[in-house]
């Protein structure tokens, strides 16, 4: 595989990546704790599209296989003769290029879909509570920066020793 | 991995080229601004462009997802915590940008080494292509008669995820509620108004956005429920049901005034509704398990034909993830509009 | 003031089910269709809900007047695009931008609104600000200012709202 | 008769909870926690966790006779086969974990209503005791599932739930904010790291079920994506355990939580995420390959020996108690680190031996702090003085707790460190065994820094006049004793029979390093 | 139920506990509570002469207390050093308890319950280390001792007893499980066990250059042996009232460190594989050095209680010495010395006791002419000093005899030079005490002064005179002590 | 008959090439006029192009490909929805900035293509 | 054509980044953003002709409603720092015989 045609296959993996040192990047430069949080999603939503560049199959459609008329005897006769193999723990392991249509049609990999829809949803999750936190931050110490924060902790602790 | 998969460059790979250069403008973008509203707003277009190229990949549901939460309630979380006491955020240090350089130059090294044995990019036999994802493709129809087969994964072949991602959101809003609590009383005494808007320059000015808000939200309400009831044949499922519902009362709340989204929608309708949603979907692995089969099993919910119990089983999870979802967004985003931070006018 | 409310409601209830149906495309599966009978039940319930179930939020029953009026703002705008693109995409480029009042505005909220939003659908023209008697206008260029287009459209817009007829000649003689 | 048709009754629900124990084991705290969110009235909510946990705890115990019996159990969530559902698989390694976590669980419920009802104001208290629950759920999740992917959504869940219970001792700290936001986005970059390690996994093998993951990727060892994989997760569980350099987030998370959830994190949130780190190098990677070899031999083990020193230094010099204790949980994790790292089924077995005794001493020692704090308002060193005159009991079980973290014979510390000791020999790593002393002398300082105060001292005046800290209620310091002096006894009966934790730890290291991806 | 060896060696820690509990109890009656004392102290002699009967019959009673998972157990055994040690221990305690009472009572000292109850568990801890059967008992035993005599040594509670205490606790933790722990292990690790056999458990196991590191572990593990650089806690430990130092430090503690080194040298190295080791010849040199330079320093204080504290350093050293030298008569010397030395110093500390109890003095230059008014206390201190010294007729000059014989060969002869030396050192800073008494020039009105309470004249007298009668009775005892050096030296 | 169809159906296609492209060159035009233009409210025309013009011809144009099935009612729906929410957008957006009291620039203005532009007059 | 269309929209997005990159006013950035959301819909629509699956026009109906709700958020939080207060009078119970006889 020369080098062209191992960029033009990697290419998207690459770009996700720099998207993610950027995402960190972000995360952990700043002193700002809106920009961080706001890092922070930038970072998880490179690693969604890691997942789901995985997932592609050229020429596939998404993953919502039609009720092909022609093709739901084969299905079933194929999803049963299925099922009775799976009975047995190990699932065969499907290698030939044959077995990559479903009903005709080839369609990309459901699996990083379902993955990553759980991902946002942990992504708002900790974006919430974590404004939620920047909220009480500032009610309490007027700002959102790192710095001002560990100034006003280090006046308070002179104080008190004091 | 399949030595001889080579991706053909055709109209789609072009478009993906330019997605990826917008996605690279808006992060290097994030990066050099400082000034937070415009982070915000670039936040919002980097998980939309996001959602583009997610549609370019096939992956429909999470491009639906991502448009809804990225772009949408991300930024109006933002801005309803916006926390603004001062528009530009203080310029990293150098010392610190150089550390930060460092550790990230390391990590993406690792992942570059990764990148040379990963397979190429669309490859049907890659591993992951070739297996478990072939075998969902397959099995998904014959057993629960439902075309969506992401649908029908995450809520019955890993349903128990997807019990886990209900739970995260609760734990999540059940948080907000602990750091932030419902805009009640604050420690005692009603929360003061910080300004007395009532008799200010609120009045009838904004007819054009009150007609036309009023014309849209029922619109967004049903549009939000067909996306709900339609996720077995389409994109769509609890999750972007709630929020789609939870922004359409949002936006009767930015229109209206929160203190009218409480009284139509009240706190304590929304703190139950978010208990509830996770006790359905629990209940029907509960079912499961009283009806003798392993926990969420839908099989057995109804005797005489195992995929229409899957049916049944996953059209009861997805209403309990709805409710759930929607509840925990409106608790959300009560609590942050309940702390408004009075932002004085010297630091705007 | 009952008997009204309830009639919005029905005309609710059935644009919301047309809406649905239109989605949906599922007509003769029975479950999908209860639920679409639900959800339509649950925006009424949740108009209601939220006091605004009045005219203002299903004008579906003016929907004749509004069909009428569209192809005529239709064509305004492709007029006044043309006019826009040619100043825009013109080398060198003269613009006279201006801000105006207008004045007798229709009547009801939603024939002031449709009036507003023709304004600024019309691309020459934006409505900024508008309060109980006049729509603060931004405009391009001067030829748009023209207080006599603005007048036939704030009629036509109040009809569209299925206002009756007498307080238009009014507006025209100002 | 009515016995044997009692008997006739309870039977087959006991077979069926047996059979169905896994899932019900993190349902129940999972289900449990929405519903506390309604119980306000006083201590309805605290009964109800109570309860709950009780019950989870009864369920683990259900567990133990199947493990024990058959290896391993294997159940499949909705009846799908692996790879296709998800699949709770329980060997001795995480029966050992879900006992401790579960008893934990119970036991800091027992020790913390007075300690809610001082710090938390009356109308958090339910929704206070629902993100308990779910922390435990999470936490049991994380050790119970056989699921790669799943293992993140629990860790999740148990995570945002620690952020929250840490925010919540804001009450009494203002700092607790801050302390909870540096370890939200710690504990999320350590996620997301973790999920990168999950996605180059899944792109190595094409599964999500761990021990199918270990088949497909039991060859290529050698696979960059693999080796990729294992970096990532490394360092993201890393995170989530505050190996040594990615501690900072622990002091003063632990120091500024309310004292009863600085008890239950102390003793179970970072064993959880290093018995995930042990599931996942050894029964999904390879551990012989050369690469794993190297990652253990260059970089675990010199992290668990900086920690062991460098953590027990700092931990010298700090004025707040929990943030020496906190200190000395990192050390003392880094005595796990260096079990683990030694690759050889001793030293995994010291280990775990040592995860299971150090969740027993810093229980008590935060139990104790908290009872303490209950009566004189203890948040530096200095505010113990003269609590062996004030308090002897709790003091009593402080020094215990105090010398088992030590080592000192006749406690169980002494047990497992004297395993560690034993496997380091075995391995000949000479220097892992020099680190061992310096860091038991080191504990010495800091922990007779704390007895001396305890005992020499004169406790302070005002004790007796009016009591900084509202006087709890008799009774219920009774309650909170039972448990301190309950870890107090176990920390001495393990000395002597030692026979539970070590034949689950022997067994799981068998299962792991023995048995491989089997 | 009659008594067997195995009930035996449980009554060797039950009795004290017993003691304990009955102190507990009777608290408040302080008559009661000292009655108990000394009847434990009673019982428990007579319970260690029947083993001792029996051990020397040739009896080895073994016991299993516990069984730690995998391989660990805690063993009791007795042996005859062992015996020796317990015999000892026991006797002096019962001594020492009336002289404590005397002592307590004539200074109204506070916290005697405290007081009592921990002497207690520090002698169930000595006989625990006297009869335990592997080293990883010994180890177990010597950590209680060091933990419950902690709070003897911090029994005034001022900051100098808390100073005393931190430093005392540290230096004898930190190297117990610093260096003393790793050792045991190690054992465990190399020999598969760590039980004292006969002839050495690690002899021809492990290559003399292991066994090396293994013997500089263990004697400066050992901190309570007080070889020179770890001693530093046994000077601070003097801020104790005098029977604590009295009887810990003369006998319990040290005595315990002492025997533990010894036993290391006979059961687990055996005195064969020590003369192939080369550190036990560069630790005997360190021994010779701290023996003259303890010495050295205890010329020079002036307090009577750390010239005492000094002098014991140096003594034990002659029993360190022994131990390394590992020649059976060495280490028989060894073990005598153990003996003598223990009777001569407690007298010497119960004699400084008592005199302070009188005059509240404590510094040497301070005891001018007192001996005319304490005469029993002086001649008892005379007695005492003439025994550790080493003069013939008293039992001292036996243990260093046979520890001179014992190293006569070539490269041990140096160290005949050095208890030579050391021994004329004792004399210069022993003998002046009771001359400066006796014959120093009183100041006016010194008769009239109050004299020791007679309790706390009786017990040194007692025990001078046992180091007159044990000279004389030496033959048995050597008798006794011989199998153990003789199937060593074999 | 056929041939009618035939004729129809490439009529279709071709009116709908028509307008997509229509469509586009009104997009790109708005969005140029946005760079373009000095101030904020003349802005708001340019955006405004896009909005109407834009959609309009490009929804027509997908209606048409897509013939008379549920998608081009789908269609209509989202030009409708733009069609409601575009004006009002920017009205509101307008609204803002006119009550944050930025001053329009008002007077006339020239623009040649050297770039060199005089301000306007207020 | 559908391609040349979607080329031709993708190039207007990047000229509203453009825009929302150097917009000097705030107004500038949130006009920038509005548009590029109408841009995405109509990209949408026209992006899922060309890989011929219907679903893109949902997604493009979603976005559609998300972008408005957006923008007002921005605009009412930056004209009132406070998204709580109520833009205009809530008809509410007691006055709402008032406000229907006005409409």
């Amino acid at each position: 595989m020369n080098g062209m045609q191992f960029l033009a296959g990697h290419f998207n993996y690459i770009v996700v990546i720099i998207l993610m040192m950027t995402g960190l990047y972000i995360v952990i430069s700043t002193g700002n704790m809106v920009k961080k949080l706001t890092g922070l999603g930038v970072f998880q939503t490179s690693v969604f599209q890691l997942y789901i560049t995985m997932g592609k199959v050229t020429g596939g459609r998404p993953p919502i296989v039609a009720h092909a008329p022609e093709g739901a005897e084969h299905a079933a006769a194929n999803g049963g003769e299925h099922g009775a193999s799976t009975a047995d723990t190990a699932v065969r392991m499907v290698h030939d290029m044959a077995d990559v249509p479903v009903n005709g049609v080839i369609y990309s990999n459901p699996i990083p879909h379902v993955l990553i829809l759980t991902g946002i949803v942990v992504g708002v999750a900790t974006l919430a509570v974590g404004l939620a936190l920047i909220v009480r931050i500032r009610e309490t110490y007027d700002s959102i920066e790192e710095e001002d924060v560990e100034e006003a902790e280090y006046k308070a602790r002179k104080a008190a020793n004091a | 991995m399949n030595a001889d998969f080579i991706t053909p460059l055709d109209a789609f790979t072009i478009i993906d080229l330019i997605l990826m250069l917008m996605l690279l403008i808006v992060g290097l973008a994030i990066v050099r601004l400082n000034d937070i509203f415009a982070i915000v707003m670039l936040a919002g277009v980097y998980s939309l462009v996001s959602a583009l190229w997610f549609v370019s990949l096939d992956a429909v549901d999470v491009a639906f997802t991502e448009a809804a939460v990225g772009a949408g309630i991300s930024t109006v979380l933002m801005l309803g915590a916006m926390l603004l006491s001062s528009r530009t955020a203080l310029p990293a240090k150098p010392v610190r940008k150089w550390a930060s350089f460092f550790i990230v130059l390391a990590t993406g090294a690792a992942l570059m080494y990764a990148v040379t044995d990963m397979p190429s990019f669309g490859d049907p036999l890659s591993a992951p292509n070739a297996y478990v994802g072939l075998e969902y493709l397959k099995r998904s129809l014959p057993d629960t008669e439902i075309p969506n087969v992401v649908s029908s994964v995450l809520a019955s072949y890993r349903g128990y995820d997807t019990l886990g991602e209900t739970s995260v959101i609760l734990t999540a809003g059940l948080g907000v509620m602990l750091i932030l609590g419902m805009g009640g009383k604050i420690n005692g005494q009603l929360k003061k108004k910080a300004i007395d808007y009532d008799n200010a320059d609120a009045q009838a000015h904004h007819t054009v956005l009150r007609v036309v808000s009023k014309m849209m939200i029922p619109l967004i309400v049903l549009y939000g429920f067909y996306v709900q009831f339609h996720g077995d044949f389409g994109p769509g499922g609890g999750f972007q049901a709630g929020v789609i519902i939870a922004s359409a009362v949002i936006l009767y709340a930015l229109i209206f005034g929160v203190d009218a989204a409480k009284a139509a929608v009240p706190p304590l309708v929304v703190r139950i509704g978010a208990a509830l949603g996770v006790l359905i979907y629990g209940g029907t692995g509960i079912a499961g398990l009283i009806l003798g089969s392993n926990y969420l099993d839908y099989n057995v919910l109804d005797p005489h034909s195992a995929p229409h119990g899957q049916e049944l089983g996953i059209m009861s999870i997805e209403i309990g993830v709805l409710i759930t979802v929607c509840s925990v967004m409106l608790v959300i985003f009560y609590g942050f509009t309940s702390r408004q931070p009075d932002i004085t006018d010297k630091d705007w | 003031m009952g008997a009204a409310k309830i009639a919005i409601a029905v005309s609710l209830l059935i644009t919301m089910g047309v809406l649905w149906l239109a989605l949906s495309g599922h007509f003769h599966d029975p479950l999908l269709l209860g639920f679409g009978l639900f959800s339509a039940a649950f925006c009424v319930f949740l108009a209601w809900r939220l006091h605004i179930l009045d005219a203002e939020t299903s004008p579906y029953h003016h929907i004749i007047s509004l069909l009428v009026y569209l192809p005529w703002l239709m064509g305004e705008i492709i007029k006044t695009n043309i006019i826009v693109v040619r100043t825009v995409l013109s080398p060198d480029m003269i613009l006279t931008p201006r801000l105006v009042r207008v004045k007798h505005l229709p009547r009801t909220d939603l024939a002031r609104t449709i009036f507003a939003n023709s304004i600024t659908l019309t691309p020459g023209t934006v409505s900024i600000d508008m309060d109980a008697d006049e729509i603060i206008v931004h405009a391009l260029l001067k030829e748009m200012v023209n207080p006599a287009d603005f007048a036939n459209m704030a009629a036509r817009s109040a009809r569209a709202a299925g206002e009756n007829p007498i307080t238009t000649d009014e507006g025209k003689a100002s | 008769m009515t016995m044997a048709m009692a008997l006739g009754m309870i039977m087959p629900i006991l077979t069926w909870a047996g059979t169905h124990a896994p899932p019900l084991v993190v349902v129940t705290p999972l289900l449990a926690g929405p519903i506390a969110v309604f119980l306000h009235k006083g201590r309805l909510a605290w009964a109800w966790a109570l309860a709950i946990s009780i019950l989870t705890f009864v369920f683990v115990l259900l567990l133990m006779p199947q493990v024990i019996q058959n290896g391993h159990i294997a159940y499949y969530m909705g009846t799908w086969v692996p790879p296709l559902g998800i699949e709770y698989r329980i060997d001795s390694l995480n029966l050992l974990i879900l006992l401790l976590v579960s008893a934990m669980g119970v036991l800091s419920l027992v020790f913390g209503l007075p300690l809610v009802e001082n710090e938390i104001e009356e109308s958090k208290r339910g929704q206070f005791f629902a993100a308990f629950l779910l922390c435990l759920a999470g936490l049991l999740g994380v050790t119970i599932t056989g699921d790669a992917f799943n293992v993140f959504v629990f860790l999740e869940i148990s995570s945002i739930a620690t952020y929250v219970l840490v925010s919540m001792g804001a009450e009494r700290d203002r700092r607790a904010y801050v302390a909870a936001f540096n370890y939200l986005v710690m504990g999320t970059i350590g996620a997301t790291f973790f999920v990168i390690g999950v996605g180059l996994l899944y792109m190595a093998s094409g599964t999500l079920n761990m021990a199918d993951i270990a088949m497909h990727i039991h060859g290529h060892s050698d696979n960059r994506v693999v080796r990729a994989a294992f970096a990532f997760i490394v360092i993201g569980l890393g995170l989530k355990m505050a190996m040594f350099p990615l501690h900072t987030w622990l002091p003063s998370a632990y120091a500024r939580a309310p004292s009863m959830v600085g008890v239950f994190l102390a003793s179970t949130a970072t064993k959880v995420a290093f018995y995930a780190m042990v599931r996942f190098i050894f029964s999904v990677f390879t551990p012989g390959s050369p690469f794993e070899g190297a990652v253990f031999d260059l970089v675990l083990a010199p992290m668990a020996v900086a920690a062991m020193i460098i953590c027990s230094v700092q931990a010298l010099y700090q004025i707040n108690i929990r943030r020496l204790l906190a200190y000395s949980s990192i050390a003392q994790l880094g005595y796990m680190l260096l079990g683990l790292s030694m690759g050889s089924i001793a030293g995994v077995a010291a280990g775990l031996l040592h995860l299971f005794n150090h969740a027993l001493m810093k229980g008590a020692l935060f139990m104790g702090v908290g009872k303490a704090s209950l009566r004189q308002g203890v948040t530096n060193v200095q505010d113990l003085r003269g609590l062996g005159k004030t308090m002897p009991l709790t003091a009593a079980s402080f020094t215990v707790a105090g010398l088992s973290l030590i080592g000192v014979p006749l406690t169980a510390g002494f047990v497992s460190k004297y395993y560690l000791v034993v496997a380091a020999l075995e391995r000949g790593w000479w220097w892992a065994v020099a680190a061992l002393i310096v860091s038991s002398v080191l504990a010495i300082f800091y922990i007779g820094k704390m007895l001396e105060t305890m005992y020499l001292h004169e406790p302070p005046k005002i004790t007796k006049s009016k009591k900084t800290a509202p006087q709890a209620p008799a009774k219920t310091s009774l309650l909170a004793l039972g448990p301190l002096m309950l870890m107090a006894a176990a920390n001495i009966y393990f000395f002597f029979d030692a026979s539970l934790p070590k034949g689950l730890a022997d067994a799981a290291a068998k299962a792991l390093l023995g048995g491989g991806a089997s | 139920m009659s008594w067997t060896p195995q009930i035996g060696l449980i009554l060797l820690l039950a009795i004290p506990l017993m003691g304990s509990i009955g102190v507990l109890s009777f608290s408040r009656w302080p008559n009661v509570r000292e009655a108990a004392t000394l009847l434990a102290g009673l019982a428990l002699v007579a319970n260690v002469t029947a083993l001792v009967l029996n051990v020397h019959a040739g009896g080895r009673p073994m016991l299993e207390l516990a069984q730690i998972a995998g391989g660990l157990s805690l063993t009791l055994t007795l042996e005859p050093l062992g015996a020796l040690f317990a015999g000892l221990a026991s006797t002096l305690w019962l001594i020492n308890s009336f002289y404590a009472i005397g002592y307590m009572r004539g200074n109204h000292a506070g916290h005697q319950t405290r007081f009592y109850l921990s002497f207690t568990i520090a002698i169930a801890a000595a006989m625990g280390v006297a009869a335990s059967g592997n080293m990883l008992t010994l180890f177990v035993f010597y950590e209680i001792l060091t933990l419950s005599t902690y709070p003897l040594v911090t029994h005034n509670g001022d900051a100098a007893a808390r100073r005393g205490g931190r430093i005392y606790l540290t230096i004898l933790m930190s190297t117990s499980i610093g260096l003393f722990l790793p050792a045991v292990i190690a054992t465990q690790v190399l020999a598969g066990s760590t039980n004292f056999t006969d002839g050495g458990l690690l002899a021809g196991v492990i290559t003399p250059g292991i066994a090396s590191v293994l013997l500089v572990l263990y004697a400066f593990g050992i901190s309570k042996a007080a070889l020179m650089p770890v001693h530093n806690w046994l000077p601070n430990a003097m801020v104790a009232p005098t029977p604590v130092s009295a009887f810990l430090h003369a006998v319990a503690v040290v005595k315990a460190g002492v025997f533990t080194m010894l036993k290391t040298s006979v059961y687990i190295f055996g005195l064969d594989f020590m003369q192939t080791i080369p550190a036990a010849h560069w630790l005997a040199g360190v021994a010779a050095v701290s023996i003259v330079l303890a010495s050295l320093i205890a010329m020079t204080k002036d307090n009577l209680k750390a010239r005492l504290a000094y002098s014991t350093i140096s003594q034990l050293s002659y029993i360190t010495l022994g131990a390394m030298i590992a020649t059976p008569l060495a280490t028989l010397g060894a073990a005598v010395h153990i003996l003598t030395h223990a009777f001569g110093k407690i007298t010497l500390f119960m004699c400084a006791g008592a005199i302070y109890t009188a005059r509240h003095v404590t510094t040497v230059s301070g005891l001018k002419g007192m001996g005319k008014a304490m005469p029993f206390v002086f001649g008892a201190f005379f007695v005492g000093s003439l025994s550790i010294i080493g003069l013939p007729p008293f039992a001292g000059a036996w243990s260093k005899l046979l520890l001179m014989m014992g190293s006569t060969s070539p490269t041990n002869r140096i160290f005949i030079a050095a208890l030579v030396i050391s021994s004329l050192l004792n004399v210069l800073y022993l003998v002046p005490i009771p001359l400066k008494g006796f014959f120093g020039v009183p100041p006016k009105g010194d008769d009239k002064k109050p004299t020791a309470p007679r309790l706390t004249v009786i017990p040194p007298v007692l025990t001078a005179a046992i180091t007159l009668i044990l000279f004389f009775s030496i033959g048995p005892i050597l008798d006794f002590l011989r199998p153990v050096f003789e199937y060593g030296g074999g | 008959m056929s041939t009618v169809l035939e004729i129809l159906h490439i009529a279709r296609f071709g009116l709908a090439g028509v307008f997509l492209l229509g469509g586009g060159f009104f997009v790109l035009a708005g969005a140029i006029g946005v760079l373009r233009l000095p101030d904020f409210y003349t802005r708001l025309h340019a955006a405004g192009v896009t909005d109407t013009m834009g959609s309009t011809l490009i929804l027509l144009g997908l209606m048409l490909i897509a013939g008379f099935t549920l998608l081009s009612v789908k269609l209509a729906l989202v030009g409708l929805f733009l069609f409601l929410t575009s004006p009002t957008a920017t009205h509101a957006v307008a609204n803002a900035a006119h009550k944050a009291k930025l001053k329009p620039l008002l007077g006339t203005y020239r623009q040649t293509r050297k770039g060199d532009n005089e301000g306007g007059s207020q | 054509m559908i391609f040349a269309t979607t080329l031709m929209l993708m190039g207007a997005m990047t000229l509203m980044l453009a825009r929302l990159l150097r917009g000097p006013e705030l107004y500038d950035r949130v006009l920038a953003v509005n548009s590029f959301g109408t841009k995405t819909v109509l990209f949408l629509c026209v992006f899922s002709f060309l890989i011929g699956r219907p679903d893109g026009v949902d997604i493009a109906l979603l976005y559609a409603l998300m972008n408005f709700i957006g923008t007002i958020a921005i605009l009412k939080f930056f004209r009132y720092r406070a998204l709580d207060v109520a833009l205009s009078r809530m008809p509410s119970r007691n006055t709402r015989k008032k406000a229907g006889a006005k409409s």
